[in-house]
């Protein structure tokens, strides 16, 4: 039952990462909402692994490399959106 | 009910946080969002995630989007939320329909679906050198995959060297000597606690991941109480830094290598050493991870200069 | 040497120059152009030797398991081999254009390194033994080739490599979704000479749905019609780029891709049977006549050579789809003969526009007394593509027609004559404004590039001997170590046909 | 001597519902202060007891000393880095107001 629920969960996650992707205004808001979506499709792995008992580890190595990949794309994408910030504002002194 | 609950506030936060306009806010909600979801995946019995999900997805995401926050332009008024809709948007919204009608089709299809590689996993651990499944999977089994995370790992850090712009932002300088004392006194206890964390991962929840997200906090403390700590002016320090950003994937690949030699073939272990080649990997990834985590974080900071890394 | 070490080597023998070269400090001319030739020779020695092992009967195969169903595969086939054989020589002409084209120019350690990690993904895409390996190197291949076409950072070519970026990236992963249904279908198994499809009870609907999605994902880089956008755009990179990525890397890398799918993942008589041939069919004639008639209007001489690959290109496509053993014949010698002949014409461009700053068809008047063998070389290639025999696009294009008569489709045969007769449009009126057009009073001197020769002779040499080729390969297309020898042993021992 | 356990079961789940309390009283003036002192205050008052009893309520329920005396440690830390960290915040709103009056 509670893993119905979170894969209803974790779809819900993608959709509104989505849903935000496609509205955000700033970079900042896109990069978080793709790590919203992020979270969803980690859940999403982590429900499938605990379909039945013990927990499947192979989903779970996944999810822990995929934290440390997502956190490497977020802060790369930060340093880019500094970046462009720090051009922009060279280019309007 | 504890599973509703937490999914309705999960869902509610992540709303929340790709509606409100403001970034500050969208920021916090979005911590908050991963604390949640860490607990969520505690329930799916994924301590390993959860852990990692807390100290990465939420602490340091949080401190490099908080750091990074203050050099970023504000929302545009020109491109102003709420701006009329084209005639395309019954087109988008209809196709964010139909995808999230395949993807609720999709995972119904695969709940009743029960493919699981426990059994294997469970039938090999024995020789995999260690006695908890996820390390052994993340270390031996599906070792390949590790290497190259860490891969990306510093490929995503030279990156961001390269894109580096020094800070223009002063900070309030730090006054009276309690972050310093509380920090001198906390470290040698964060740093005990990142090793009891790597040693426990062969048998228990842990590892490199969580270790190395706790070394990268203590490196930060270090930084934010402007305690001499790991910087480039101090001789052999700068060396020992570049040692470390490369140490992870170098001993790995290393380690892997001579798999090949030993007859194990690439990235494998003969099973009477496989414990002994995962703890080395383990503290050079770990040593790694810290290192490049807290780096990545360094540069964002506002105030930060070249020079110090 | 095992055979399996051999499909690594060819991959290496760019790829690690390649990495070594980003390396190489921006001065060290000598070494960085050394150890360019050097590897160019080293793998054009390897795919010759290949290539006679081949011949001898020998396999090359290559594997290694990244995960249960999931392999990482390389082989030398036939098929595999003209395309490696391709690349191999006109990345050593190339190379040697290059050189003498970017003498003094910035970044250009960057641009090499890039230049060789392309070629290897062009070799890597050409050795893919599998869907999954393909479409690893043909995604590699698009990230090697981006600073290529911005490399000279100035905001055209930065928007054109947006623009490349958006088609490329959004092909890259249609064709991933279409490789995961078909891997979800049937697996991943090698590519095998008459499909893997056939007999494997999939419903057509999802076979029309992967095939779709395959040639979306292959026909941007093969710039089939709806798709081509990128392909004029792409034309700010600088000359030696633009002659690799039309005649050798991405384009024929779309097409091979478009050969493999329909041959050796369809398979040609289960992808006629199921109909979806006839889409390629009416997608490349619709993309041949429409390329040859844009060319006729641009005024620029680089659009109009890329409008000219928009055209040409899609013989390959129309050659495969015909589905019999002549347009196979024609398709298959059309990737080489292609890509010999697009190469003279963009290496001349790239020599008028360097010698005498001339981008204008306009300009170009009586240019053929300035530079004759620039002159020649770009009427050899032009009138090779036209198909005067007996220059190499003949033979292709006789074969083509002979595929389209065997076929009974005569709307294809119109198709070809009709975009025989616009090629020599576009092109015939350019070569009498060369040759016998009235030359300007004066020509612009924006650099002397020799003393001896009309240009630099690193500029001169391998335009020349491309045009050579293209002589050649028209000439003796009948000798067993011609293109057309090679595809019709290919295609006797590969297809049965 | 079981009914001391459930006693202690059961005087555990009335701290910790105190607890909870407290939390929750802290949740409120963080939300509904309108400066950031003033909000600092509520959280680290109530909250600071708030766990200190959830973390008490659990040492009842502990199955083992070693459990227990985790819990503590746990306690401990938590306070430490709330003190600290309304220290770090105190301060940067107090130079902030120095600068901007």
């Amino acid at each position: 039952m509670s893993g119905l629920i979170y894969s209803l969960c974790a779809l819900g996650l993608v959709m509104i990462g989505l849903y935000g992707l496609a509205r955000a205004h700033h970079g900042l808001q896109q990069l978080l909402a793709i790590n919203v979506m992020s979270a969803g499709v980690f859940m999403l792995l982590l429900t499938m692994a605990a379909r039945h008992p013990p927990a499947d580890a192979v989903p779970q190595a996944l999810v822990l490399t995929g934290i440390v990949v997502a956190i490497s794309a977020l802060a790369l994408g930060l340093a880019l959106l500094r970046r462009l910030a720090a051009e922009e504002a060279e280019s309007h002194d | 009910m504890l599973d509703a609950i937490l999914t309705l506030l999960i869902l509610a936060l992540a709303w929340h946080c790709v509606r409100t306009t403001d970034l500050f806010e969208a920021i916090v909600v979005f911590i908050a969002l991963g604390m949640l979801v860490a607990l969520a995946w505690t329930r799916l019995q994924a301590p390993d995630a959860a852990l990692a999900e807390a100290a990465i997805g939420a602490g340091l995401a949080g401190a490099l989007l908080l750091a990074s926050l203050r050099q970023m332009p504000e929302m545009s008024a020109t491109r102003a939320p709420g701006a009329k809709t084209t005639g395309l948007g019954w087109f988008w919204w209809g196709l964010w329909g139909a995808l999230g009608l395949a993807l609720v089709s999709g995972v119904a299809a695969i709940q009743t679906t029960s493919v699981s590689l426990m059994p294997q996993v469970q039938a090999h651990l024995s020789d995999s050198g260690v006695t908890h499944p996820v390390t052994a999977v993340l270390l031996n089994f599906r070792a390949l995959d590790t290497a190259l995370e860490l891969a990306v790992l510093l490929w995503a850090w030279m990156a961001q060297k390269q894109l580096f712009v020094p800070g223009r932002q002063t900070v309030y300088p730090l006054q009276g000597q309690v972050l310093k004392t509380a920090v001198k006194a906390l470290l040698p206890l964060m740093v005990l606690v990142a090793v009891y964390l790597l040693w426990r991962g062969s048998s228990a929840p842990g590892g490199a991941f969580q270790s190395g997200a706790v070394l990268a906090s203590a490196w930060l403390m270090l930084w934010l109480a402007q305690l001499p700590g790991l910087s480039r002016k101090q001789g052999g320090m700068r060396l020992g830094i570049q040692a470390g950003w490369l140490g992870g994937v170098t001993v790995f690949l290393l380690v892997g290598l001579l798999g090949v030699f030993q007859g194990a073939g690439f990235m494998g272990y003969p099973p009477d050493q496989a414990g002994a080649w995962i703890l080395l990997i383990e503290s050079a990834a770990a040593l790694s991870i810290g290192l490049l985590l807290a780096s990545m974080v360094l540069v964002s900071m506002p105030d930060f200069q070249e020079g110090t890394l | 040497m095992s055979s399996s070490f051999w499909p690594l080597a060819v991959l290496m023998s760019s790829a690690l120059p390649g990495l070594v070269i980003f390396f190489i400090p921006e001065t060290r001319r000598t070494l960085r152009s050394l150890l360019n030739i050097g590897a160019a020779l080293v793998k054009l020695q390897l795919v010759v030797l290949l290539l006679l092992g081949l011949y001898a009967g020998e396999t090359y195969h290559w594997q290694w398991s990244l995960m249960p169903g999931l392999t990482l595969a390389l082989k030398v086939d036939a098929l595999a081999g003209l395309f490696l054989i391709l690349s191999a020589v006109l990345w050593l002409l190339t190379t040697l254009y290059a050189i003498g084209y970017l003498e003094h120019s910035p970044h250009r350690s960057r641009f090499f390194g890039f230049f060789s990690l392309c070629v290897s993904a062009t070799a890597g895409v050409a050795m893919s033994a599998n869907l999954f390996t393909f479409v690893i190197f043909y995604e590699l291949l698009t990230l090697a080739t981006w600073p290529l076409v911005v490399h000279r950072g100035t905001p055209q070519s930065l928007a054109a490599g947006r623009v490349y970026l958006r088609y490329t990236l959004i092909s890259g992963s249609v064709l991933l979704l279409g490789a995961v249904i078909l891997h979800g279908l049937v697996g991943t198994p090698d590519f095998v000479p008459g499909g893997y499809l056939a007999d494997q009870g999939v419903a057509t609907v999802w076979l029309w749905v992967v095939f779709v999605l395959l040639l979306i994902g292959l026909g941007v880089k093969a710039a089939l019609l709806p798709l081509h956008g990128w392909l004029p755009k792409a034309m700010v990179a600088p000359a030696p780029v633009s002659a690799l990525l039309h005649a050798v890397a991405v384009v024929k890398a779309g097409a091979f891709g478009i050969v493999r799918l329909v041959f050796e993942v369809y398979g040609i008589e289960f992808a006629s049977e199921i109909g979806v041939t006839d889409l390629l069919l009416v997608l490349a004639a619709a993309t041949i006549v429409y390329g040859s008639w844009r060319a006729l209007f641009e005024t620029d001489l680089k659009r109009r050579l890329a409008f000219s690959t928009v055209s040409q290109v899609s013989y390959v496509a129309l050659g495969v789809a015909l589905a019999g053993p002549f347009g196979a014949i024609g398709g298959l010698i059309h990737i080489v003969h292609q890509g010999v002949m697009k190469i003279t014409l963009f290496l001349s461009a790239g020599n008028y526009a360097e010698t005498l700053g001339i981008h204008k068809v306009s300009e170009m008047s009586g240019v053929g007394q300035r530079m004759p063998w620039t002159t020649a070389a770009f009427t050899l290639g032009a009138l090779g593509m036209i198909g005067f025999p007996p220059l190499a696009g003949f033979v292709s294009k006789w074969y083509l027609g002979l595929g389209a008569w065997e076929a009974g489709a005569n709307w294809v045969l119109a198709v070809l004559l009709v975009s025989g007769l616009l090629n020599a449009a576009y092109f015939l009126p350019l070569l009498y404004r060369a040759w016998f057009g009235p030359p300007p009073p004066a020509w612009p001197q924006p650099k002397t590039l020799s003393r001896v020769f009309e240009t630099h002779g690193l500029l001169l040499f391998p335009p020349l001997i491309t045009a050579m080729l293209v002589v050649l390969l028209g000439l003796f297309a009948g000798l067993n170590i011609a293109t057309l020898g090679w595809v019709q042993w290919l295609i006797h021992r590969e297809f049965g046909l | 001597m079981s009914w001391v356990m459930v006693g202690l079961d059961w005087l555990g789940a009335g701290v910790i519902a105190l607890g909870v309390g407290f939390f929750v009283a802290g949740t409120l003036g963080l939300l509904r202060f309108d400066q950031s002192i003033n909000r600092l205050h509520a959280l680290t008052k109530a909250d600071t007891l708030g766990l200190g009893l959830v973390v008490f309520g659990l040492v009842l329920q502990a199955p083992g000393l070693a459990v227990g005396l985790k819990l503590i440690i746990v306690w401990t830390l938590g306070l430490v880095s709330a003190a600290l960290v309304s220290h770090l915040i105190g301060q940067s709103l107090c130079s902030q107001r120095q600068e901007e009056p």
